[in-house]
């Protein structure tokens, strides 16, 4: 290892308002080494990124780079030191190419012209030498998110990063591709860049860093090398206590409570996003669906639910037949609905938790006659459910905005789970939860499925999926092209994420 | 005691302190135009406040002045009264989520429904023919603000645009109906003018003679009722504010986002018709084609609700001071010693202009109040409110 | 199935309805009806192109088509077949039309330019009224002051950068809602010109004699029959609204700092994120569509007339707000919706004489145009992601 | 957050600054046009004025203005005290015409044909105040209500007329602003007294909808110049300006409406003259004298002198300045009674 450290933060302590998000961290990060930054939700490795990419100035601390002080006022003082971020939410222009992406604030000119020639070649170049085979003059929008993250590392790497932040790049890939972007990193650190992986998975910093920072709470809990350490020992270190994984009885499923057949769906553009799912979900048990963001789950789910109307094909629940009935019919027919953005679909943030728990049944009785609200009977039932739900931050006429995300979620659950729902669809119930919060959601789901529900989960976190779904669905350009028990590796249903595989659709 | 004061304060403050103190900071920076243009702001501010007619509530009003002020005071009453009508056409959609500025046209649908059935069915008694003559009204701008609803929720169509386009088709439109040889043109064959409402559709006169205040302002506050109820208390309410706070989620919640859509610039749309009627019903009579170009109601009632918050009671009180500012800028009241009056009608647009300008930043007296607290100074106190703040 | 599912939805159902349209107007236009006046036939005909392009936008190419030419054919028609009763073709369609129409699109087409580069940048620019207003009152006010239309022009401007100076603080710095803060706008300029057009002028009005932007004629152009009577002798502010467009073309699509604009205006943080200052190229956009809107409005009272009246403007910057969408915020496209609008306006002025329709109801024509084109194209046009909303820095 | 509370102060200074310019520009002559509330010298009794002119306010160049260069002549002829108020809004009318009645005003006179219903309410409510109203013949007639009616269409006969004489083409127009009684007077008679002229004379005539937009009423303008009229008729207040500018800049003649106009430059024909002026100074004197009576209408035509032209053009013939003034004789003498409605 070389001898000299790149990066040394020494330090960091940043505060909002009262909560202290970093609190005098120290790290250091060699010329060549990729050093993983390990935590839960909310340990404070976000904000540390954001100290380091000058899009926050700490309250106290000091960055030095290249063993000199470095002082970041902005995004562009970290670029012109050399630091690259690819953040966790891609930092991409949908509308515009992959090349324009990159050279964006850096544009090679002719005159006072841009020159997309000289451009496009530059691009071509650097996903040539650094193997990530990117097209150029593809929009943004058009191309997937693995593609999509290489033109961020690429973004970086034409401004000459020689430190590059990865946030949560995993998030969102396939294992197969979580494999080819290790490659690149091994590849990048054989030609001198160091990377800071941030990530909360224990499998792949194992897998891929040299040494190893753990967070919690804003604290550095250690640092260690990857050699001579385990994931029980990181776990310990990143939550505070050891780790346990849900239990779940077997299934014991009843009739078919949601049945898909034939299902089309066209996306927003008017192109075919489903291209005709059948399945069903069985009371009593929980389907998951994996597959690759963008390969129709959101259209499939938006179908089930009423949002839209299929091209073609039926929905089925409970003997209603729901499909292009609107979402109101989906939910009287038992359709409950965790909506897989619950800030921008799940709640309306602005107004109370009592207004957001009856935004379902407010045309029911008691929570208004004739078309008139009894204010009484929205606040009784929202009691009833924030305490059974043990939603904290806040009573009925607190705003949704205040609550935490995880609080948020279980405002959600609650509402979607209510009453005489049967059928529970689920999409990225768990997305940024801290793991107390994915653990409540976990148990919510198991024992909705003990009373009897059907309840299909759609995850793009493999673990999330295997460790609840009793079968498991594989969706790939809108079809269903493989089913399994829940004893499938992972390996196997990432191929078949992938396309690949052997198993014949379903 | 003062802890729950200051609690209160802190909960209230948007909504008390944000419109009062930026109506003070318009007048205050309108007052620096003139001291700046050589007339003296307050003589000039004192006038204006004395033109509202307001005077009339004091107590050491002398008994000679009364009946100058109590006139003033109707005229102002007048106008506040379709301007709390428009203010809440432009308040409800606002609060699904849409800005129409399609006031004035709606407001001219409704002077053009009222007159065609308030000057015909003589016949007819009061109770039926005035209900008859209000309808159609709404009714009008109804549907002139549901077609900027529909083609917002088919289309997607943004409203400020379509809006815009429907207020210069209905005023040329309607001075069409009215002009020299146009079909709807009244009995003077010289005159663009239109048919001369009959006795059963007029509204009843409640204060003054000649144009006395008229029945149109309990419509007009009875509007503001019907509004307060449909937003807080009924399910359309609930479902209006929700999509106005975050359509997406309305729509996984199973509210008809369209339908909302749609039904909000129609109920605002008949608020404006409704204020079309009023003035035709209560006080005009009649409508001459240049009245329609010159009108401005609509347009004033968009700062009106900007002004009220969207409250209720808000808009009670912005229409009470748009409503003085019109009638207290007039000549009848200023003398031209103290401050030319034509200069006075642009003044209050100016004022009208800060005012919008001001609301739109609420941050800017938050900020004020913050500092203030951060060098220790006690909250201020929440001023009267005086909606003349003259 | 009931009758009403049978009904073609959708874009193929709106080429057809163009079509059925089109051919209403060509039969109003023949005998035995021929309708007298031209204005009905020439609206069902224009319509009908609406429909067109709504339809030819939608992928619904062969019937899109079959209905525009069916448009064009029923209008050219309408208006010929008035001709034969009377020698009025020619005092419909002739090279002043083409003419009046450049002249009504150029204050437009300046505020339209301004439109694009504030909502390219992420900032709603309802104020465009108030800024041309501006630009109207304080070119006359410079002009008449130095004696020179140069010197007005640059003080129309800078008054235009002011007003949008206060704009950009309030929706860039305030987060005040744009829509609120334009419409303030508005009545702030109306507010201000006209006391001060009253405080200056009084009664008199501007002088009546003040210098004015000349006209540049082209010696070779203007003998060539049909152009030459169109672009023979322009006035300069028209010239330079053409150089502007090509101008602002490529400064938008082909340069980095184009680039950077359109980047702030889809997604400020990942312009942001890559060192490019998200305020200050917000700040320095809608200041640039403060200066654009005021020559838009220079052209009008110094460029044009020659004279301030108070409220003048007269919704043009609405129009030209409309403009910016149509044309799907791209100069060209707007520019063309610039041209609608000014051709629809001068046909109006020509078809009252020549028509005997009511002045008032011509008078609405360009608006219901504008209203058609609305419904055919903007669901299709996508405004930049972030216009209209505040960027909130870290 | 600590920046933009500054950025707060820095807005409000922007805005004050804008004010500040528009005030700075208006340094000089404030209150220019400011009616004064003048005080009656003399001995005898001092009579009280009223005026109240309709929206288009004082500053229209036109007929409100007119009335207070009438009103203002009776204050130093006649020494009168008077009072002008001007009506914003039309909701005005009824409460301005009202307030002056209740101060027991001697007279008080409205401007312009929209407040016929306004003046009816009021002066049955005063019978004792007397009323005049300019450019309305109110019906049924009112015993304190005198209608004041001018015949615009003498003064469009004479302009057309003249028109029709210098015009090398053949063809002339009018451009109007609304299609009101007042503009189409002036039409009527432009047309009328073109074709006495010249029989085989074209006429134009367009409206532009709007007294404000001079855009409008040039554009209007310019394409009837490209029709081939080589003499516009303005007759749409402000936004005629416009007109008179497209006669300018494309070297035709222009006439000016209402007051003389002149002053624009000599590309000005002559103006349609309508004296309102003369019409209130008359009154005025009426109720000064005695003379005023209710109930009747007075019509100023070419006879009072109240119809005519303004400056004739240097330019215009000897020849052409007899055969108007013949013509102006005839309509003095009923000879001719040019149309006032625009067929």
């Amino acid at each position: 290892m070389p001898d000299a450290p790149l990066l040394e933060l020494r330090g960091i302590t940043k505060r909002f308002g009262d909560l202290v998000a970093n609190d005098g961290v120290d790290l250091e990060v060699a010329q060549g080494e990729v050093h993983a930054l390990l935590g839960e939700n909310g340990a404070g490795k976000s904000t540390l990124m954001n100290v380091l990419y000058g899009l926050t100035s700490p309250d106290a601390g000091e960055i030095r780079f290249d063993g000199k002080p470095l002082r970041l006022r902005s995004p562009r003082d970290a670029i012109d030191a050399g630091i690259g971020m690819v953040h966790q939410h891609f930092m991409l222009i949908p509308v515009m190419t992959v090349t324009e992406n990159i050279v964006l604030a850096a544009e090679p000119r002719e005159g006072p012209l841009l020159d997309y020639g000289k451009a496009h070649d530059i691009v071509r170049d650097l996903s040539d030498r650094y193997g990530l085979a990117v097209r150029p003059d593809e929009r943004i929008e058009s191309i997937g998110v693995a593609q999509q993250q290489r033109v961020e590392i690429l973004k970086a790497l034409y401004r000459s990063a020689r430190l590059l932040v990865l946030d949560e790049p995993t998030a969102v890939l396939t294992p197969q591709e979580t494999s080819e972007l290790f490659t690149v990193i091994r590849s990048l650190r054989e030609q001198g860049t160091s990377i800071i992986f941030i990530t909360h998975k224990l499998n792949e910093v194992l897998e891929i860093a040299d040494r190893i920072t753990v967070l919690r709470r804003g604290k550095v809990m250690a640092t260690v090398a990857t050699t001579g350490t385990d994931e029980r020992r990181l776990a310990e270190l990143m939550v505070g206590r050891s780790v346990q994984r849900v239990e779940k009885g077997a299934a014991q499923p009843g009739e078919p409570l949601l049945s898909v057949r034939d299902l089309v769906v066209h996306d927003s553009r008017g192109l075919e996003a489903v291209r005709g799912a059948s399945f069903d979900v069985r009371a009593g048990e929980i389907v998951g669906l994996a597959g690759v963001d963008g390969n129709g789950q959101s259209e499939l789910v938006e179908a089930i639910t009423g949002l839209v109307k299929p091209a073609a094909g039926t929905v089925v629940a409970d003997g209603h037949d729901i499909g292009g009935h609107g979402a109101r019919a989906s939910f009287e027919a038992g359709v409950g609905h965790i909506p897989e953005d619950r800030q921008r679909r799940g709640l309306v943030l602005d107004f109370t938790l009592a207004e957001n728990l009856n935004l379902r049944n407010v045309r029911r009785r008691p929570i208004s006659r004739f078309g008139i609200l009894d204010p009484r009977a929205i606040a009784e039932r929202a009691r009833r459910l924030l305490g059974e739900y043990d939603v904290r931050g806040g009573g009925p006429g607190t705003r949704a905005r205040a609550l935490s995300g995880g609080n948020q979620q279980k405002v959600v659950i609650a509402r979607e789970m209510s009453g005489t729902q049967r059928i529970l669809v689920a999409s990225q119930p768990t997305r940024g939860l801290d793991v107390g919060a994915i653990e409540f959601v976990h148990k919510r789901l198991l024992a909705v499925r003990e009373l009897g529900a059907a309840i299909l989960l759609v995850s793009f976190e493999l673990d999330e999926i295997l460790a609840l779904s009793d079968r498991i669905l594989v969706m790939y350009e809108g079809r269903i092209v493989a089913e399994h028990g829940s004893d499938v590796s992972e390996s196997v249903l990432g191929l078949e994420m992938m396309g690949g595989g052997s198993a014949a659709a379903v | 005691m003062r802890d729950r004061a200051t609690a209160w304060l802190t909960a209230k403050s948007p909504a008390v302190l944000l419109p009062v103190g930026t109506t003070l900071l318009a007048f205050v920076i309108g007052g620096l135009v003139v001291a700046l243009t050589g007339h003296n702001p307050g003589s000039a501010y004192r006038a204006i406040f004395n033109g509202t007619g307001l005077n009339y509530l004091l107590p050491w009003t002398s008994s000679e002045d009364k009946d100058f002020a109590a006139l003033n005071l109707q005229q102002t009453l007048i106008i506040t009264t379709p301007l709390m009508l428009t203010a809440l056409a432009v308040a409800l959609p606002y609060r699904c989520g849409m800005f129409n500025i399609g006031g004035q046209g709606q407001y001219v649908a409704g002077i053009v429904a009222a007159i065609v059935v308030g000057s015909h069915g003589a016949g007819l008694s009061k109770p039926v023919h005035l209900t008859l003559a209000l309808a159609a009204a709404a009714l009008a701008g109804a549907a002139w603000g549901g077609i900027a609803g529909a083609m917002k929720a088919t289309v997607g169509a943004h409203e400020v645009i379509s809006t815009i386009m429907l207020n210069w088709i209905a005023i040329y439109g309607a001075q069409y109906l009215f002009e020299l040889n146009g079909p709807l043109q009244g009995p003077l064959p010289d005159v663009p003018q239109s048919d001369e409402i009959t006795s059963s559709a007029k509204l009843p006169a409640v204060w003054g003679v000649l144009q006395p205040l008229h029945a149109g302002i309990f419509l007009a506050l009875a509007a503001l009722v019907v509004y307060y109820v449909l937003i807080n208390r009924t399910v359309f309410g609930y479902e209006v504010r929700a999509v106005g706070y975050n359509a997406d989620a309305a729509g996984y919640g199973g509210i008809p986002v369209a339908r909302s859509y749609v039904a909000t610039l129609a109920i605002g749309g008949a608020f404006a018709g409704l204020a079309g009627a009023c003035d035709v019903l209560g006080w005009e009579f009649h409508i001459v084609t240049n009245d329609i170009a010159v009108s401005q109601i609509g347009f004033i009632g968009i700062a009106v609700a900007l002004l009220g918050r969207n409250s209720a009671i808000g808009i009670a009180l912005a229409a009470l001071l748009f409503g003085g500012l019109q009638v207290g800028t007039s000549a009848r009241a200023l003398d031209p010693t103290v401050f030319p009056p034509q200069l006075a009608g642009n003044l209050a647009v100016i004022i009208q202009g800060l005012i919008i300008l001001f609301i739109g930043a609420q941050l800017l007296l938050v900020y004020a109040w913050r500092a203030r607290r951060r060098r220790g100074a006690e909250p201020p106190p929440v001023p009267r409110v005086d909606p003349t703040a003259a | 199935m009931t009758a009403l599912d049978r009904i073609p939805r959708g874009a193929r159902g709106v080429a057809i309805l163009g079509i059925v349209v089109g051919l209403v107007g060509l039969e109003l236009a023949l005998p035995p009806l021929q309708v007298q006046a031209a204005a009905v036939p020439v609206v069902l005909g224009l319509a009908a192109a609406a429909c067109a392009i709504w339809a030819l936008t939608r992928e619904e190419r062969k019937l899109g088509i079959w209905a525009l030419l069916v448009a064009v054919v029923a209008t050219a028609f309408a208006i010929w077949v008035q001709g034969k009763s009377d020698t009025s073709t020619s005092l419909v369609v002739n090279s002043g039309l083409f003419a009046a129409t450049l002249v009504y699109a150029t204050p437009l087409a300046y505020g339209a330019l301004g439109g694009i580069f504030c909502e390219r940048a992420g900032v709603v620019n309802i104020g465009l009224e108030g800024m041309m207003l501006t630009g109207a009152f304080f070119g006359i006010w410079g002009t008449v002051w130095s004696g020179h239309w140069a010197i007005g022009l640059v003080v129309a401007m800078l008054a235009g950068a002011l007003v949008a100076l206060v704009h950009a603080v309030f929706s860039i710095h305030l987060r005040a809602d744009q829509i609120v803060t334009g419409t303030a706008i508005n009545f702030l300029a109306v507010g201000v010109t006209g006391y001060a057009f009253i405080d200056i002028y009084g009664s008199n009005g501007t002088p009546p004699s003040i210098d004015s932007v000349p006209s540049i004629t082209l010696p070779g152009i203007e003998s060539i029959p049909g152009i030459g009577g169109v672009f023979g002798s322009l006035n300069l502010m028209i010239w330079v609204v053409f150089v502007l467009l090509v101008v602002t073309h490529l400064l938008l699509f082909r340069t980095p700092i184009g680039l950077r604009i359109r980047s702030v205006g889809e997604h400020p943080r990942a312009a942001d994120t890559v060192g490019i200052p998200v305020y200050r190229i917000r700040y320095a956009c809608v200041m640039l569509s403060g200066v654009l809107a005021a020559l838009g409005g220079a052209y009008l009272s110094v460029g044009f007339v020659g004279s301030f009246g108070q409220n003048m403007t007269v919704g043009r910057g609405f129009i030209a707000l409309a403009a910016v969408i149509f044309g799907k915020w791209r100069p060209y496209g707007a520019f063309g919706a610039c041209l609608l609008f000014g051709f629809a306006s001068g046909l109006a002025d020509r078809l009252q004489s020549v028509a005997g329709v009511s002045p008032n109801l011509l008078a609405t024509l360009p608006y219901v145009l504008t209203l058609i084109a609305l419904v055919g194209l903007v669901g299709r046009s996508r405004p930049p992601a972030a216009d209209g909303q505040p960027y909130v820095k870290g | 957050m600590k920046r933009p509370r500054i950025l707060g102060l820095g807005a409000l200074a922007a805005v004050a600054a804008v004010a500040l310019l528009a005030a700075a520009c208006g340094g000089g002559d404030s209150g220019s046009s400011t009616p004064a509330a003048g005080s009656g010298g003399g001995g005898g009794k001092v009579f009280k004025i009223g005026l109240v002119t309709d929206i288009g306010g004082l500053d229209d160049k036109s007929f409100n203005h007119l009335a207070f260069v009438g009103i203002q002549r009776a204050k130093s002829q006649l020494g009168i005290d008077f009072k002008v108020l001007e009506s914003h809004q039309e909701s005005e009318y009824v409460p301005n015409l009202q307030t002056l009645a209740a101060q027991h005003y001697d007279l008080v006179i409205a401007v312009g044909f929209l407040m016929d219903g306004a003046i009816k309410q009021v002066a049955k409510a005063f019978p004792d105040v007397n009323f005049a109203i300019i450019d309305d013949a109110p019906s049924p007639a009112l015993p304190n209500v005198q209608g004041l009616l001018f015949k615009e269409q003498e003064s469009g006969y004479l302009a057309g007329y003249l028109g029709a004489l210098e015009s090398k083409s053949g063809t002339i127009s009018t451009v109007g602003g609304q299609k009101i009684p007042p503009v189409d007077h002036y039409i009527a008679g432009f047309q009328a007294g073109a074709e006495a002229a010249n029989p085989q004379v074209k006429t134009l005539n367009d409206y532009s909808n709007s007294f404000t937009d001079t855009a409008k009423c040039k554009q209007l303008a310019l394409n009837q110049i490209s029709q081939g009229s080589d003499v516009v008729f303005q007759v749409a207040g402000g936004c005629g300006l416009g007109a008179l500018s497209a006669a300018k800049e494309k070297n035709v003649w222009g006439i000016g409406v209402d007051a003389d106009q002149a002053y624009l430059g000599d590309y000005i024909l002559t103006s349609a003259i309508k004296k309102v002026d003369v019409a209130v100074f008359d009154t005025i004197k009426q109720i000064v004298d005695g003379t005023f009576k209710g109930g009747i209408v007075t019509t100023f035509d070419a006879t009072k002198g109240a119809t005519g032209l303004g400056a004739i053009n240097s330019a215009v013939p000897q020849s052409d300045i007899q055969k108007l003034d013949d013509q102006a004789s005839q309509l003095k003498s009923g000879a001719i009674t040019p149309p006032d409605t625009v067929s």
